[in-house]
């Protein structure tokens, strides 16, 4: 699995880089919501980590990853066990899942908005889908985000406007509690790779993507990131990662999750 | 005991002022010709608690809701509900926005008969600054502090299953029964529409008795009604219909709610809604999504 | 339904007098634990109360009672619902269940004990199965008790060794409850029928079994009953009624219940 | 992952002092050939939970129990466990008994993380009085007291099941699971004796992957031993023997444990043990019992 390709669209290298957020974890739910998420679960299930267990979005956890979109007729999902969504909490609880998910609003802390933006909690100016499950996913197992387009509206300079997950905000540190129970792992973006491994868990830049500079990370986020003298480049996806996203993602669904489908090396 | 009931029934023993939890998830199984029936009456002033989608959009359109218990509402294939949003950004409705975890906890404290399940989901977020009625409590056996995710008792259950028999036992065999089990213990009454009516040999068979969730006694009234979860799924039967969903959602924005009420609902029984959207053989026949 | 029969049992009288528990309960999961209970339930189910629930006493709930005993391999077991153990406890909790049980145990409160008898709690003289669900019954539905053999080891002149299940006992109230949410129906026994009735919910005499004397009750319990000038005679089964009872026990396990299988009319 | 191990490798990871879940329920699904294991090493001190039949029984009479937490220990079919019994009258164990329901609930709190649940279960008995260690709390509901049933957290689990794959996906195909998901949910390892180990194509089929009561993720061993529940039952392949635990109840009276130990246990394999029981034909056509 060593061969770097030449030729990738930018959704792929993303899927390469989000995949690596899998790759420590062990046997845990890897729950990948959104495209690029699922197809990066599914690579990781399929090479690094074959431990890890993923469900067919419904209620079936399965021993091999499902294709993405429809797919033939004598096509045999690999079912392993029942999950229905009633259980999905008995497994977020136990701590054993890495969910990665794209919220519209994430602040210096990591905390996450994916209810409401502007005007009053009454009466918000827009409403989006509610917290969902961020409350329990950011408490009790690791997360990682996606973010389709790296801006300072996602990024934004104070606190998110509603605060759907907690992070590393020592303000709202709950009694008896660390800022190290919050487990958030990588943020994955159409400019770089970040995590929170920078001084008092500071967002720190992992790695740019070939042909990004730092300052478009400087400009384009809401508060200061931890930046070493020295930034790798995301590495490029392998040949045979691309084959095993082509055969996940055989409609290429990937092609329509970055505007234009850019090529992965904008240099 | 005959449990057998109508549409117009169900809602003629609903007051004013309830609590009601709707079962389902998103777009699936839903009672949406229970939702269509409360749309249709003049009852009002509900507390809704719902993993929501076109069920709590039309109620917040119609002017029903009170106040809303919620994690999410969406179409799923449209993210975001039309008439939720309406509601929420002109401020017309109160809400508990609380966690898809927290929901399911708070409905099993009511099925418990206790008064909270203690949690750490919310620590941390606007969950608990947004809610001063969920309260933080300490443990006596550690020195953390908990949410005690209150019990959701609701005064009655709308549930929408494929397959149940008069004397209120209901079996769901599509792959999911998300939380309907937890809905039907955690409400005063409960009131099951079904696709198929069946007689009592039908669970005879073990795989059949393995799809019945609740006992009968937390069923109060069965309503036959094929095809009475549309525009929503029912999986094995139909899935969701999507062109519907689409003329639903695009209605918030040319017409308004009133438009589509007065198209597919208003003075309209059930048999003339189906034949609006192309009939019973047109509803079982729309296809099961994959993901 | 109303023809009395001339010759009966003693088991099959208790069995008559303990399905009346069960005549009021509406739609409950009727729990008869050994064969008199378990039969007076079948027929009250088979009777006057058509809405009843039983179980298989393994994990599932039937629209009709079985038989006692080995069944013949043609027989259809009438299953409704799936009722794993675990799933018990969602009934339990919500109170629409009636529990018909034997306690070792019973004293003036109608607490019981099912545990452990005499010497200490650490070092009890005689250990017995334990609280089992006990705790959990007496505190969230309708029971009642069964009680083969009537007398003041049974009906003991203080209270229980070991209490397993809550009572009227004013001591042990919790806070912020009430002894009207205590709910024991019926204690039927080879003397009589008894229920909590008496002032302040003292044990009282409801009615004496053919042939029995209120002083026999008197002097084979250990604690007062409150009883009338005028005690009734507890009804004989109706043919009807030991012709279900025959077909629900068809081995006549019911025969080996009480010593020596008397007959139901000891005038 | 490949999670199959030997009995022996099992019991070489558990340690002295220990809490301990055993599944199964009385004389049903019992893992005894765990058990057996364990009667045959030094471990000692174990605190023991479980809806308790011979398992605990032997493990008392071995003198491997500290504690135990128990609602009941039964042989069913002989009501009382002699063992068990011995134990209690002789003052040898510690405590901690509860409600069944209670006990499920412990499980329950430890499997989903949090310190306690609240239940009015206990109120009113000796459970409360009997074990200082369980707190009443008030609510802040309401103005009544609780009992928080402390989490049961677990060191270990131990199992036995139909079915299982090296991976650790576990199938239970009998008619009740138990609490054996909670046990599982509850405990840092658990290991699951199985009679049959199967492929991984056999979940594919959605009936025998809705026998999987929870994720790989909760098992960490898999041990094949087929008949290894013997003499309890396991539906749907064997019922309980009923002559040999007469027998095993029998030696309280004549022999004590350590005669029925010698005889069966000690020294010796699991295939010997089988063959002294008449072997594995005979334990898989032990008649499943009626009731």
């Amino acid at each position: 699995m060593t061969t770097p390709a030449t030729e990738y669209s930018l959704a792929e290298l993303m899927i390469c880089a989000a995949a690596e957020a899998f790759r420590p974890d062990g046997e845990v739910l890897a729950t990948g919501i959104g495209v690029i998420p699922r197809i990066a679960a599914s690579l990781a299930m399929k090479t690094f980590n074959t431990d890890l267990m993923m469900t067919d979005s419904e209620a079936w956890i399965l021993s091999e990853p499902n294709p993405l979109g429809k797919r033939p007729d004598d096509f045999v999902q690999r079912n392993e066990s029942w999950m229905g969504f009633s259980r999905i909490f008995d497994n977020v609880w136990s701590g054993k899942r890495h969910a990665m998910l794209g919220p519209v609003q994430i602040d210096r802390y990591g905390q996450t908005n994916t209810s409401a933006l502007g005007g009053t909690y009454e009466q918000p100016k827009t409403q989006m889908l509610g917290a969902r499950g961020f409350p329990g996913n950011s408490i009790s197992h690791q997360n990682s985000f996606l973010v389709p387009s790296h801006n300072s509206r996602v990024f934004v300079e104070g606190e998110c406007d509603f605060v759907s997950s907690i992070g590393y905000n020592p303000e709202r540190l709950p009694k008896g509690r660390s800022l190290d129970d919050v487990d958030i792992r990588l943020i994955v973006t159409d400019l770089c790779v970040m995590d929170f491994a920078g001084p008092d868990h500071q967002v720190r830049l992992v790695s740019l993507h070939p042909g990004i500079t730092v300052e478009q990370v400087i400009d384009n986020t809401g508060f200061p990131v931890d930046i070493s003298a020295d930034v790798p480049t995301t590495p490029a996806p392998t040949e045979e990662q691309l084959a095993i996203i082509a055969e996940m993602d055989p409609q290429n669904q990937r092609s329509f999750q970055i505007k234009d489908n850019p090529a992965g090396n904008r240099a | 005991m005959n449990k057998q009931m109508t549409a117009a029934e169900v809602v003629a023993e609903l007051k004013d002022g309830m609590t009601i939890g709707i079962g389902g998830w998103g777009p699936r199984r839903k009672p949406m010709a229970l939702i269509r029936e409360i749309l249709r009456s003049d009852l009002k002033d509900l507390t809704i608690v719902s993993y929501g989608g076109a069920d709590v959009g039309m109620l917040c359109a119609a002017g029903k809701v009170k106040k809303l218990v919620f994690a999410f509402v969406s179409l799923d294939f449209i993210p975001l509900e039309p008439y939720f949003r309406k509601a929420r950004q002109s401020g017309s409705i109160d809400v508990m926005e609380i966690d898809e975890g927290m929901l399911l906890l708070g409905l099993r404290a009511a099925a418990w008969g206790v008064p909270f399940i203690p949690t750490e989901v919310g620590l941390g977020t606007d969950i608990i600054n947004k809610n001063p009625d969920i309260k933080l409590i300490d443990s006596p056996y550690d020195d953390k502090e908990w949410v005690a995710m209150p019990a959701l008792k609701l005064d009655a259950a709308l549930l929408h299953a494929d397959t149940a028999n008069e004397r209120g036992v209901v079996g769901i065999s599509g792959p999911d029964h998300y939380m309907d089990d937890w809905y039907a213990r955690a409400a005063e009454k409960t009131y099951v529409s079904c696709d198929e009516l069946v007689d009592a040999d039908y669970f005879n068979d073990p795989d059949h008795a393995r799809t019945v969730l609740w006992e009968r006694s937390a069923t109060s009234g069965v309503v036959h009604i094929p095809g009475g979860a549309h525009p929503t799924s029912c999986a094995p039967l139909y899935g969701f219909d999507i062109p519907h969903t689409k003329e639903y959602n695009a209605s918030a924005k040319e017409g308004g709610f009133t438009a589509y009420f007065e198209k597919y609902i208003e003075g309209k029984t059930e048999h003339e809604y189906q034949q609006l959207v192309g009939g019973i053989d047109a509803i079982n026949a729309l296809p099961i999504p994959a993901y």
